[in-house]
């Protein structure tokens, strides 16, 4: 079931911030490699280079009340939210200023406040708790609507399977978005399930469809659409995006960087480069001036250099602060340290 | 005359009053609407459908449900059915709401209740039925109670949903059905405060939960010999009264503990090791520890009681260390 | 997508076989209910009254060779394998003498010589060892197959829908019996899901279809085109079982018996009895003599009554037994007792 | 001169070993055919894609084929990418293997090996890679080791995978990299013998995995102070070698448990418990523990290690205990 009406875009300087996020979003991966390089980031990094128009799409149709659940490859999904780099990079270095205070790390940065739940280390396991949100929008009468975001391998995980009902049964104001870039980790997609990822979702009675992940004005578009829908208490649906990610499963320093997909196929995803798409159809139609893009893309530099900047001048969590944040509530003993 | 309660009535009321005093007090569990006699009686007429909610048989999304809903402004109760159905939720419980306040850095609290129902073996629920996975939780870091009173099932259940911490609730299916003295006002019962149930100088014995009366009726038998036994029931295992344990030990200097969970690294083994640091220089004996052999419950009757801590092995313990 | 073809039925003394059974299954619950209310039995029992007709149906297209999986409702599974009531009723009574030597009880009654793994007690659980079987007899070049029954219920059970997915993706021959009698306890289906259970079984990429599980005829026509099509490597299945329990959820000594759901349901489904529908049928088709019902009734009751002697007549575990069928190695000190 | 090899690839050569011995072991993971370096490198090639098995992101269900196919006349391997990855397999664990064969009465042996990769903190993993849940899985009664050396990994691989039994193997993340002597022929490390990995008499550490090694350089640290330390792992965890850790204790008289799981009802627990149990009139001290503390491993590299047992803590304590 198609949704049943499709939005208009919105105006010139709202898709110029689009273009501007996905660059943003591409030029944080960029740097937080090099990071990792560098030794600042401690621990494993998923970029999420490729994969721009998704999150931004997906986003461009949401307000900072709305909820979104995250992933292991999970700082686009933050930055399209709204997320501050300067306070995400301060995470990923394991700053005090970090938004988890550098307790979560990549995996799990989070801004409750941006109704950001977290990125997730557990394939599938954040998308319940998005349902619990929109639950509570719905008890207390609030038009607000919650997006878990998942990848193409979380499709095969029961507690996304069960959601998709749940949602359902419930009514919940709810969008599912399936980032299928085609792989988890090595495993193609194609060789873990039959048929259309997008038609098992409807079989549970979502309303489904497909979209190019790599058009961003698809994905808003059909995002919209189906956002619209939920806040007017036309229940859930599920929205499957068609992307690649541009750079391996996940990089950490000093392991070694091969990639065994098709040459020819990663160049083809290549070629219809989301950005590279936006800016030519900005230009095409004339809804951007004559050298606004080198200037956006300088913005965009300075912005990140900023926030690596701000992250590298935080300072660490104090070794005495370790039992902090376990408990809302402790008790004498509680937590336990591990040494008396 | 005080008014009685059997401990399912009092798990009831306190449902009741935190609905009531909280709206955003909701449940999520398996068939808790429109059921009769049950903890959950009345609660769907009295707050309504989108306030107790009868869940599809998906553990893990109904639990990652009430995780989601508690960082929104909720404060969700989960019902598991059977005790070892938290197993099926276990990624949720574990990986995700446990660790999910420190991985936030604190940004939210995370007040969700989950009430384990008829935890415990005894009349052949068999293999999968049977299981008191407490330590599970616990070594976990989740916030874990047993109440051995229907007072204290009231009390703890109000404290359980009042507290900003995950907290699971067991209540033993050897106690739902008993009675006893529960106030009719809101009330919460603290964590973390063990008590003595029963006073004695040369002996303690931990138990909690449907043990404690087992431990106060082995308590009374030998006390005819002359045998001063002291029965602590932690009520709260996870905080643990440690300094109230480490008082009766100053006090007895000899230590059983008298645990329906399984053995390796169970329950006992935590109180154990604690007291053995701790209060060693206290100790006249070596600490025995009376618990669940470590296989799956048996099904038939003698093989199943053989399998489950019992008044004779106590018996036996508290006279050994007294020999 | 329908089995290709339909399979014919078998001759008259293999159907009267099924009345048999079927009658077998029935009173065998009942005397269970008795056993219960006299104590004989402790614990729970699930009646499968009702839906006698799945089971024997879909047991009459396997071999001992093939495998099951059962659930918390499975002696009617495990008789319409071939298990023997004696054995049964004394594991029921906690005997020696009973499948598992006592140890397992109603809900995980198993003979693996005859392919039965074993009820279970965690909805959806069994289903992936079914495939798992499967696999090995694929490995084997063996052409048996395995047959995971389960409720309606047990649909929205994570691990039964990636146990759909893994079974389509690995050609697995497997049958899935998926029995539908319209309530999970107190929950009606139709408020659990949204759909028809057999299409979503077939967006996993299952052949999947629904039958008419009162009728024994149907449901052994349906089996026996998907068992020939698994053996013949041409993958698994979904079969949708449509039948009613006529009694409790469960039934417990002391227990209040009182059914909520509405009395004309009941009526209804009842008048659509699976052991009529058959003996009506063998009478109008002139496939049994006269005086042929009453006969095999009591040859039943009568194997009822000796099984029930013998499993009475059985010995019960001995206490210092406790520890036995933990691990097949033990070791000093392990299983630990919890006295030592 | 004797061979070397990495831990991981002391894993591989005994699944490849495994796989050529026995054409009942079959192997199911994620990622693991087509890989390069990894402890299943090569298996894919070699024994086919009906043996090694790339299973989708769906842990419940490949744990459950595993029962299925063991209870089939194979000998599964399964295998978790990530130690926390079994929560989400835990009702196939716990309510299903590990009860299977009590529940089954014994007609049939479940032959399974669980591979746990990389199990254990370091190196920012944060909150859901760094657990080390072997007492989950004890408490469980599933059989576990922890091979702290690479010829262990090998050994206990092969033993693991013959064993009729499920069995856990954790493959400590601070371990994969390291080389160490590893015969070429094929051989089981028996379950359940420790072993003493540096003697001394005044003071027992029981270290494993990547503890020991910790434990034998702070044993080094306090000699040039004439401490003499002993160092026991345990190798096998359940069964444990309890005549060996009492034989120990019976020489040194002082207990430090060095443990790199969560505290609360950890395997530091399960020790201090049974030598507080067994062994209380050999002991001169409190017993101590040094484990993690129980809170969900910090990302942030100085609150990590804090979190962490590491070496100031465990000289810390064996000085205190011989002060
Ligand atoms: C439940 C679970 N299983 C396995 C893993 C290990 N793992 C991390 S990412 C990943 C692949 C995920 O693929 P997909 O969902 O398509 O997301 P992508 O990485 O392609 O964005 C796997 C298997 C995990 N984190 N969680
Ligand atoms: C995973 C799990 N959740 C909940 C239960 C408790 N329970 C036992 S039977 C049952 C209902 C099952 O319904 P269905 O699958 O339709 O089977 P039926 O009882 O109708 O035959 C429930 C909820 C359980 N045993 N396992
Ligand atoms: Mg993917
Ligand atoms: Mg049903």
């Amino acid at each position: 079931m198609p949704p049943s009406t499709t939005p208009d875009l919105p105006d010139a300087e709202t898709q110029i911030g689009w273009y501007q996020r996905m660059r943003l979003l591409r030029r944080f991966e960029q740097n937080a490699v090099e990071l990792v390089d560098e030794g600042d980031i401690i621990g494993i990094v998923h970029e999420y280079v490729g994969e721009e128009a998704i999150a931004v799409g997906a986003c461009a149709a949401l307000t900072e009340h709305d909820v979104i659940t995250s992933t292991h490859r999970g700082h686009g999904h933050i930055l399209a939210k709204g997320g501050d780099p300067a306070r995400m990079y301060a995470e990923l270095l394991g700053r005090e200023t970090g938004y988890n205070k550098g307790r979560g790390g990549s995996m799990h940065i989070a801004d409750l406040d941006l109704g950001i739940f977290g990125a997730n280390g557990i394939v599938g396991a954040g998308a319940p708790m998005g349902l619990g949100a929109a639950h509570m929008f719905k008890l207390r009468g609030e038009p607000h609507v919650a997006v878990p975001f998942f990848g193409d391998g979380a499709m095969n995980q029961g507690v996304l399977l069960e959601s998709f009902n749940l949602a359902v049964i419930m009514e919940l104001p709810v969008i599912f978005v399936c980032e299928n870039n085609g792989y988890a980790i090595t495993t193609p997609i194609g060789e873990m399930t039959r048929g259309e990822l997008f038609e098992r979702a409807a079989a549970f009675g979502l309303a489904a469809e497909a979209v190019d992940g790599m058009d961003v004005r698809a994905v808003y578009r059909a995002a919209a659409a189906a956002v619209a829908r939920a806040r007017a208490g036309g229940g859930p649906s599920f929205l499957e995006c068609r992307a690649y990610r541009y750079s391996l499963h996940n990089v950490a320093k000093g392991v070694p960087r091969e990639d065994d997909r098709p040459a020819a196929e990663q160049a083809d995803w290549r070629g219809r480069d989301a950005i590279e798409r936006l800016a030519g159809e900005l230009t095409e139609e004339g809804l951007w001036p004559d050298g606004a893009r080198a200037e956006i893309d300088d913005e965009v530099d300075a912005e990140i250099e900023g926030a690596i900047g701000f992250a590298r001048n935080s300072r660490r969590p104090d070794p005495d602060s370790v039992l902090d944040h376990m408990y809302a509530v402790t008790y004498p003993g509680l937590p336990a340290a591990g040494w008396e | 005359m005080a008014r009685e309660l059997t401990y399912i009535a009092a798990l009831n009321e306190a449902l009741h009053q935190s609905f009531a005093a909280d709206p955003s007090v909701i449940m999520v569990g398996e068939n808790i609407r429109g059921v009769k006699r049950s903890e959950t009686a009345g609660l769907d007429g009295a707050f309504g459908a989108d306030r107790v909610i009868d869940m599809p048989i998906s553990e893990p999304a109904f639990t990652g449900f009430a995780t989601g809903a508690a960082l929104s402004g909720g404060r969700p109760i989960v019902e598991f059915q059977v005790s070892s159905l938290i197993f099926v939720a276990f990624d949720q419980l574990v990986n995700q709401a446990a660790k999910l306040p420190l991985m936030l850095g604190g940004q939210r609290h995370l007040p969700v209740t989950y009430l384990i129902m008829g935890a415990g073996a005894g009349g052949g629920r068999a293999g999968q039925h049977s299981d008191n996975p407490y330590p599970f939780l616990m070594h976990a870091g989740i916030k874990t109670v047993i109440p051995s009173t229907p007072k204290d099932a009231k009390g703890l259940m109000i404290a359980a949903i009042r507290e900003d911490d995950p907290v699971a609730l067991f209540a033993p299916a050897g106690l739902l059905r008993r009675e006893g003295e529960v106030p009719e006002e809101p009330y919460a019962t603290p964590l973390g405060e063990g008590v003595v149930r029963r006073a004695g100088d040369q002996i303690t014995v931990v138990a909690s939960g449907n043990l404690v009366r087992k431990a106060i009726e082995v308590a009374e038998t030998v006390a005819a010999d002359g045998i001063s036994v002291e029965v602590w029931d932690p009520v709260s295992l996870l905080p643990l009264d440690k300094a109230g344990l480490a008082e009766t030990v100053a006090k007895t200097g000899r230590l059983v503990v008298f645990d329906d969970s399984n053995r390796t690294c169970g329950f006992a083994a935590e109180v154990s090791s604690l007291v053995a640091e701790r209060c060693f220089h206290d100790l006249k004996a070596p600490i025995k520890r009376i618990t669940r052999a470590d296989v799956t419950t048996p099904f038939s009757n003698p093989i199943e009681y053989a399998s489950l801590p019992g008044r004779e092995r106590l018996e036996a313990a508290v006279r050994a260390l007294l020999a």
